[in-house]
């Protein structure tokens, strides 16, 4: 009992960091309609800025996620005006592989300029609570709720406000939103720049439990393409409900069958929705 | 011998006569024998990617994985059970086939985006399995002394020219059939599917069933190709069935050109070779590379074989509208300089072509 | 004859009857017409007939044989051909192209046969491009042949349309709203062209609002509305019926033409 | 051989490796170690045949994937004739070893404790570090004298630790000790390692066997610690007691048993070699094995070269192996230095050591056996 | 007032539109008429900002333009209801319609204006809920119309708003374009019936491939010969 509790809340820890990665993924689909291969990439850097303020200049932990946070929206910004926006009538073939290269170049970067060693952040964030004898973390008692909060936030903009429904609203048809005076190439940026941003939320609150390295995003990168993938491209509902159910499924089969089964549940889970539903867990059918 | 008239046909012929002669040039150099024999392999898998990606417009993500199951399986069975290379070549192939036909089934349920990504999955489980499975696939381990193809004792192919010849043969095989399948109805319909489902099924294409076909198709040309890359590395370890093998053989098929006859070869020779070049670079060769890559796919979106094609197209079509001037009976309304077609639907009329020649 | 027998046929989508309890018989080598208000069922009604949708009650039968449950491509080869309400074509390809792809549905030749180019392969190769020609001269739009099919005038895209479904060789041909988007002067021509199709062993069941063509065309029309039928008879009757009128025609249409 | 007999002042020194993704860190260790052998060696200089030799290092990254570090070795061979090339993968080990002795002719100086790559009777193989399987009998000895009986397993899930963590498995029952379930992950893509840690605690073991990178094993030993585990580690040998203390406090580490660090050996070069790699890699970085070993790796073929009198035949470099050894200087004896190598191609250290990391944090030799390499 | 002067503009090489000039006054119906493929639908993206304009210039009450984005020009006040509709298929009628409010989104009087677009078509208010897309041909061209409404312009550009629609519904938006139309805002309307628009307009204009053949009163174009032979079948 006290494991299952143990991993219910390591479980819960899991999902709220690949929700916070999945929602930036599955906003930028569905306002670029584009699988975005470099968000893992993103979610390095992040780390590796986060880190670059907290360790090296020793800012305060929040205020670095903070400051790495803006920069990786400039960074956002900058790969949808220099990479996608000039792809943006092109097949999303194309955007797959231009995606890939811009993680390459994230990646030797990240090496080349912090080296290829494991390098681990410090948080102030110490200590733990015992609930019903499992002994949970304050960091990821941290998590959880940092990522609660973020999502409840973000679901109520897309939906209620003006400005969320713009992103709904390119999503789609890029023409008729337009000609409501919405500016896609406006909205495209600001997406990119706050999937980056939400990707860098995460990687702070993860980077203390583990470790920093120039690949510390391909791990995750697979993963959060199924969550989004799982709960239906483009749907925030769908992404929280993946992240969630895919994190505890991973957990709970590490614990109870075994760690290479949990390895792949993530992809077996994924095959078996979409040989039922093909569309994902969370989409509208709607006619031609 | 009317297809020489053909420029798109003289084009892939030339390609492919100039590597046939690389033995000749190359014939000392084991290296550059292997890094050419081993992008025809890729090649091989390349092709198989054209036919369910160029052709029928559906996104992949599992190449890498059928190529690795090729290549294990003639791997594992030419040593762990000491079967002949041939009979492991040619149960692998069809494994390849059963296994891709199976996935299809459901991968085709979905579309799209989700068609990518599923697939992609895919590919993963394959690459979780036999980097897993360490009772059957020897995980990291991996296989060691594959067998060589038997030669009869006419060819000895443990000789990298014999070698390199057996590959570019198959190559060629699959070349030709790329090319009749384009030619042909079954291509037609392939292309219908990738322009619009809806209407395919609509004037009665077997969207599902022909799609299917496609899938299971591309995956045979991956097993094949892994199944030749098995023998001719004789070494393989997980990483012939990892997503980043996926990765490079879709750039190989944008640097070459999407749903052309001679894009696949000449974007696997192009982007291995420029690997290869940048490989003095070391870690940081990607700093370089990947903007390369962003920026091949920005300003050459339709390969190498698709910006030829286009510059073929317009020529064509200035001279049909020549022709059509004298005649003025024939000219319509419409006698503006067209938009740059799509590569391939094009040229893969039976129509355009003979029209053409005749 | 009867060529397509509907009875009870009905499709609901979430609370709303699209369809319901619809009766229509098509007689062969007549123009069968269906009219009704925007959201009447037309459109639903041409999808249960040609498959893209499963109806919810009903039957259809083609020649004797139930189809309610066929798939649209089965439905093709069976013999029932379509155009859309919104003009649907193969847009990087030529027009000669987009009706060579009509005639997939009729092509035996598999891979093998390409590959192995045999007899049959070239049989067939030759055979699908004459229909085709034959198809597009038909319509006559020929000398448009290779023209980009985004290219070329609205008419000739709607020609095209028609060419197309021609090619795969139909019984009974289901145009919706074939006309839509060619101005009034110029639906005259095309008319004809619709007009004509019975004497070549193709009926048609039609879905138009451009009444002046209609009635020129229809044998019998059928009047839906809410997804019922209105009314059921010649033109003449249509026109007059003061339930019709209300509902779809309006006021100003006969004393506008 | 093939000879780069124009240029006779000129030797290259082939390296592939993984310079670029998961694995860069433990290549570039490798690398650093060549660069360093390479750069003494010049400064004193090599003297073949009467003609004095520089080396080169010639670098290839091949992502830790075999075959790509089977066509770099190739290359390396043909185009920069080099008679030696430098792998520290198994894997791409055994890729290589499909062409070193038939289509190209070189010598793999091959870093990896994995016997298999000895015991396909390669001629050209020369295996540099210990294997791996004779630690397991010494380590369960240890754990068990400090902790107890039950053992869980959280070992990576590479190739490696898949091995290691068998061959643990039948010393500690060899010695009558318990065993849990096999609780592996893969250290390089796990997001959090509470749960499998929580997993592993849920056996109640006195002790656990970890390893894989050094960093991450550290997170792991940190994350039971925090968990409330008391026991006893074995620590696998690709993670090193004193790296893993540069990313976590070395009270998490106490306890354990595992291989012994570079700066603990008491060799007649480890003084100064620290020194230069201090000096070279900044005083931050912990010299490993990788480094240290292939430091020594390189000073034995050059002096082989010079034995053989040959920069060019790698048959006739390897048969001079045994011969070079006595005559290597002992600055750069850095790491249990060689004395032996086998008929296999296997260097042997006769007195090799691990350590035992006590409660205090000092470090306590503890003896090795060897074990034959034969399967 | 809308002016365009000498505008060219097309697709790939070629032009679509030769040097038109047209002016819309404001508070006029302004019918725009011509054949297939005649350039209606190009002239009235390139107003709207969504193909750019190669030479010469728009200006709308002073202000250029010709360079602009389409947000900025719905600000300016002129909205587009295109052909083809470009409805968000997924959202509801009502989000659909508020989101044609997004200009001025915080003005009071979009509750107004919504009013008066379900009196306008009261259909939409039936379906409020429902998703566009899911609507048929003719209630989605509706909800465009009453989209671009919703941005309360001054200039209301409708490219051929009744087709595909029944000829009671056809008969009413052309009614509700003159009832809107006077309530003041300028119309630009390209329609197939042009007997029934020119019937409502002030002025129109006929364009033959690319170019503007004719321009003149409503009234004396359908009076002029040529237009009857070529347009309204007499
Ligand atoms: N997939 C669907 N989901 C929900 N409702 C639908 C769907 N398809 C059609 N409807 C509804 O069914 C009714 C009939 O639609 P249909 O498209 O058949 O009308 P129609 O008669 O063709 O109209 P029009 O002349 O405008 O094309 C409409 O009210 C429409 O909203
Ligand atoms: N996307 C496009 N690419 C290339 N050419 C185009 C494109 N859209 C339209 N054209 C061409 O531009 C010309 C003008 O088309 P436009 O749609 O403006 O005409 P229109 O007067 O609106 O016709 P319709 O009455 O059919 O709507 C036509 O010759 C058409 O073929
Ligand atoms: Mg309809
Ligand atoms: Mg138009």
């Amino acid at each position: 009992m006290t494991l299952f509790i143990q991993q219910l809340f390591n479980g819960l820890a899991l999902g709220g960091v690949y929700c916070l990665a999945a929602i930036g993924l599955t906003l930028v689909f569905g306002v670029l309609r584009i699988p975005n291969l470099a968000h893992g990439a993103l979610y390095m850097l992040g780390a590796y800025i986060t880190y670059f303020f907290l360790t090296t200049l020793g800012v305060p932990y929040i205020a670095a996620i903070g400051i790495a946070a803006l920069l990786l929206f400039v960074v956002g910004v900058g790969l949808e005006r220099l990479v996608f926006h000039p792809l943006r009538n092109s097949p999303h073939t194309h955007h797959m592989i231009a995606a890939v290269g811009a993680m390459f170049f994230f990646q030797a970067l990240a090496q080349a300029i912090w080296g290829a060693d494991f390098r681990r952040m410090k948080t102030p964030i110490t200590g733990g609570l015992d609930i019903l004898g499992a002994e949970i973390s304050a960091q990821r008692i941290v998590i959880i709720v940092t990522a609660v909060i973020v999502l409840a936030l973000l679901a109520w903009f897309i939906k209620r406000s003006i400005h969320g429904q713009t992103i709904e609203a390119i999503e789609q048809d890029r023409i008729g939103a337009s000609l409501v005076g919405i500016s896609p190439s406006m909205v495209s940026m600001l997406t990119l720049g706050l999937s980056a941003l939400l990707a860098t939320v995460a990687a702070g609150l993860v980077a203390p439990i583990n470790l920093l390295s120039p690949t510390m995003g391909d791990a995750l990168n697979l993963k959060v393409f199924a969550i989004i993938i799982l709960g239906g491209l483009g749907s925030l509902p769908g992404a929280i409900v993946g992240g969630f159910a895919l994190a505890l499924a991973e957990t709970m089969t590490a614990t109870y069958i075994s760690s290479a089964v949990g390895e792949a549940v993530a992809f077996i889970v994924l095959v078996a929705v979409l040989a039922i539903k093909p569309t994902g867990l969370f989409t509208k059918a709607v006619q031609r | 011998m009317n297809a020489l008239k053909n420029p798109r046909l003289l084009g892939t012929f030339a390609v492919v006569v100039l590597i046939g002669a690389a033995p000749a040039v190359f014939a000392g150099e084991n290296y550059a024998m292997r890094v050419i024999t081993v992008g025809m392999c890729a090649a091989i898998a390349v092709y198989g990617l054209n036919i369910i990606l160029g052709f029928t417009g559906q996104l992949s993500l599992a190449q890498g994985g059928f190529f690795g199951i090729g290549a294990y399986g003639v791997g594992l069975l030419t040593t762990d059970y000491d079967w002949s290379f041939w009979s492991a070549f040619f149960v692998s192939v069809i494994g390849t086939a059963v296994i891709g036909y199976l996935c299809g089934l459901i991968a085709l349920r979905t579309k799209d985006e989700y068609f990518a990504i599923f697939t992609m999955a895919i590919g993963f489980i394959i690459f979780l399995v036999i980097s897993r499975w360490e009772a059957v696939t020897h995980a990291h381990s991996g296989v060691n002394n594959v067998k060589f193809p038997e030669g009869a004792g006419i060819v000895d192919f443990s000789s990298p020219i014999a070698m390199f010849y057996l590959v570019f043969l198959v190559l060629l095989i699959c070349i030709y059939i790329t090319h009749a399948i384009r030619r042909s109805s079954v291509g037609r319909t392939l292309l219908t599917i990738r322009t619009s489902e809806d209407l395919a099924d609509a004037i009665g294409v077997r969207v599902g069933f022909s799609k299917q076909l496609a899938f299971a198709a591309s995956a045979v040309f991956g097993g094949i190709g892994g199944g030749l890359y098995a023998t001719v590395v004789g070494f393989i370890g997980p990483d012939a069935a990892s997503i980043d093998k996926t990765f490079e053989f879709l750039m190989f098929i944008l640097v070459g050109g999407m749903g052309t006859v001679a894009g696949p070869l000449l974007g696997s020779m192009i982007v291995t070779f420029l690997f290869e070049l940048f490989q003095d670079f070391q870690a940081y060769r990607f700093i370089v590379l990947g903007p390369i890559i962003v920026a091949l796919v920005i300003f050459a979106p339709r390969g190498i074989i698709g910006y030829l094609g286009e510059f073929i197209d317009r020529r064509n079509r200035r001279r049909r509208l020549a022709g059509m001037r004298r005649s003025p009976k024939e000219t319509g309304p419409d006698g503006r300089s067209a938009a740059p077609t799509a590569e391939t639907m094009t040229e893969s009329g039976a129509g355009t072509t003979s029209e053409e020649t005749k | 004859m009867t060529l397509l027998e509907v009875r009870g046929l009905g499709k609901r989508f979430g609370g709303l009857d699209a369809v319901k309890s619809v009766d229509l018989d098509v007689d062969e080598g007549r123009i069968t017409a269906v009219i009704g208000p925007n959201g009447a069922g037309k459109s639903t009604l041409f999808n249960l007939i040609h498959g893209f949708y499963h109806p919810t009650a009903g039957t259809v039968t083609f020649r004797g044989d139930d189809i309610t449950h066929s798939s649209p491509h089965r439905t093709v080869a069976g013999g029932i051909a379509r155009t859309f309400q919104t003009t649907n074509l193969f847009e990087d390809s030529t027009v000669l192209e987009n009706v060579l792809a009509g005639r997939i549905v009729r092509s035996k030749s598999t891979i093998f046969d390409a590959v192995f180019h045999t007899p049959r392969h070239r049989r067939e190769s030759r055979v699908n491009e004459d229909k085709a020609m034959e198809a597009l001269e038909y319509c006559g739009i020929a000398e448009h042949r290779h023209d980009l099919a985004s290219n070329v005038p609205q008419e000739v895209q709607k020609r095209t349309a028609v060419a197309m479904a021609l090619a795969t060789e139909p019984e009974l041909l289901l145009l919706d709203e074939p006309a839509g988007g060619i101005p009034e002067e110029e639906t005259a021509d095309f008319g004809d062209l619709i007009r004509s199709l019975p004497g070549q062993g193709v009926s048609v069941l039609l879905v138009e609002h451009k009444m002046t063509m209609i009635m020129g065309l229809a044998d019998t029309i059928l009047v839906l509305d809410h997804g019922q039928k209105l009314a059921l008879g010649t033109p003449a009757e249509i026109q007059s019926n003061p339930d019709v009128i209300r509902a779809y025609l309006g006021s100003s249409t006969d004393e506008e033409n | 051989g093939g000879g780069g007999s124009g240029d006779g002042d000129t030797v290259v020194i082939g390296y592939t490796g993984p310079l670029s993704g998961g694995g860069a860190a433990y290549g570039e260790n490798v690398q650093i170690g060549l660069e360093m052998a390479i750069d003494d060696l010049n400064a004193d200089g090599v003297e073949v045949d009467g003609e004095p030799v520089t080396l080169e290092l010639k670098s290839l990254d091949d992502k830790y994937a075999p075959s790509t570090a089977a066509s770099n070795a190739q290359r390396l061979a043909d185009q920069d004739k080099a008679p030696v090339v430098v792998s520290p993968n198994a894997g791409a080990i055994k890729a290589i070893q499909q062409i070193n002795s038939g289509r190209s002719n070189f010598l793999i100086s091959a870093y990896t404790s994995d016997p298999a790559i000895v015991q396909s009777d390669n001629p050209l193989t020369m295996m540099i570090p210990p294997n791996f399987e004779s630690y397991a009998a010494e380590f369960t000895e240890t754990a068990m004298k400090h902790g107890g009986k039950k053992l869980a397993l959280l070992g990576t899930q590479s190739e490696y630790g898949q091995q290691w963590t068998e061959s643990i498995t039948d010393a500690w029952k060899d010695a009558g000790g318990k065993i849990g379930g096999d609780n592996s992950v893969d250290y390089a893509t796990v997001s959090d390692f509470a749960g499998p840690v929580s997993k592993a605690l849920a056996e109640k073991p006195d002790a656990i066997f970890v390893g894989g990178p050094s960093q991450p094993t550290a997170l792991i030993m940190e994350e039971a610690r925090k968990q409330g585990f008391e026991g006893s580690f074995l620590v696998m040998d690709q993670a090193k007691l004193d790296e893993m203390a540069t990313v976590t406090k070395l009270d998490n580490l106490k306890n354990s048993v595992g291989v012994l660090p570079v700066s603990e050996y008491e060799d007649p070069g480890t003084a100064d070699f620290l020194k230069k790699y201090a000096d070279k890699a900044g005083d931050k970085k912990v010299p490993t094995s990788e480094t240290a070993l292939n430091y020594q790796g390189i000073a034995i073929i050059a002096k082989a070269m010079e034995v053989s009198g040959s920069v060019d035949d790698p048959e006739k470099i390897r048969a001079a192996i045994s011969d070079a050894l006595p005559e290597v200087d002992d600055k750069y004896k850095v790491n249990g230095f060689p004395e032996e190598i086998t008929e296999q191609g296997h260097l042997l250290n006769p007195n090799l050591e691990a350590t035992y990391l006590d409660d205090e944090g000092k470090y306590t030799k503890v003896p090795i056996e060897q074990v034959s390499d034969n399967k | 007032m809308l002016t365009l002067d000498n505008v060219s503009t097309g697709y790939d090489a070629t032009d679509v539109l030769h040097g038109v000039s047209i002016t819309a006054r404001p508070g006029e119906l302004t019918v725009i008429l011509g054949a297939n493929g005649s350039g209606k639908t190009t002239l009235f993206k390139t107003i709207s900002g969504l193909m750019p304009v190669r030479s010469g210039s728009v200006d709308y009450e002073g202000r250029k333009l010709h360079r602009a984005r389409p947000n900025a020009i719905v600000k300016a006040g002129i909205a587009h209801c295109p052909e083809g509709r470009h409805l968000f298929g997924k959202m509801s009628v009502e989000k659909n319609l508020r989101l044609g409010s997004y200009p001025h989104r915080n003005s009071s009087r979009t509750e107004e204006i919504y009013a008066q677009v379900l009196e306008l078509f009261p259909i939409l208010g039936e379906k409020a809920k429902q998703p566009a897309g899911s609507l048929s041909g003719g209630q989605q061209q509706m909800v465009a119309i009453g989209r671009a409404l919703m941005s309360d312009p001054s200039l209301l550009i409708l490219d051929e708003p009744s087709m595909g629609l029944a000829p009671i519904i056809v008969e009413q938006v052309l009614a509700s374009v003159a009832q809107i139309n006077d309530r003041g805002i300028g119309v630009l309307l390209s329609e197939q019936n042009a007997k029934a628009s020119l019937a409502i307009a002030h002025r129109g204009y006929v364009l033959a491939e690319g170019r503007v053949v004719l321009a003149d009163d409503a009234s004396r174009l359908l009076d002029n010969p040529d237009v009857q032979a070529a347009y309204l079948g007499l």
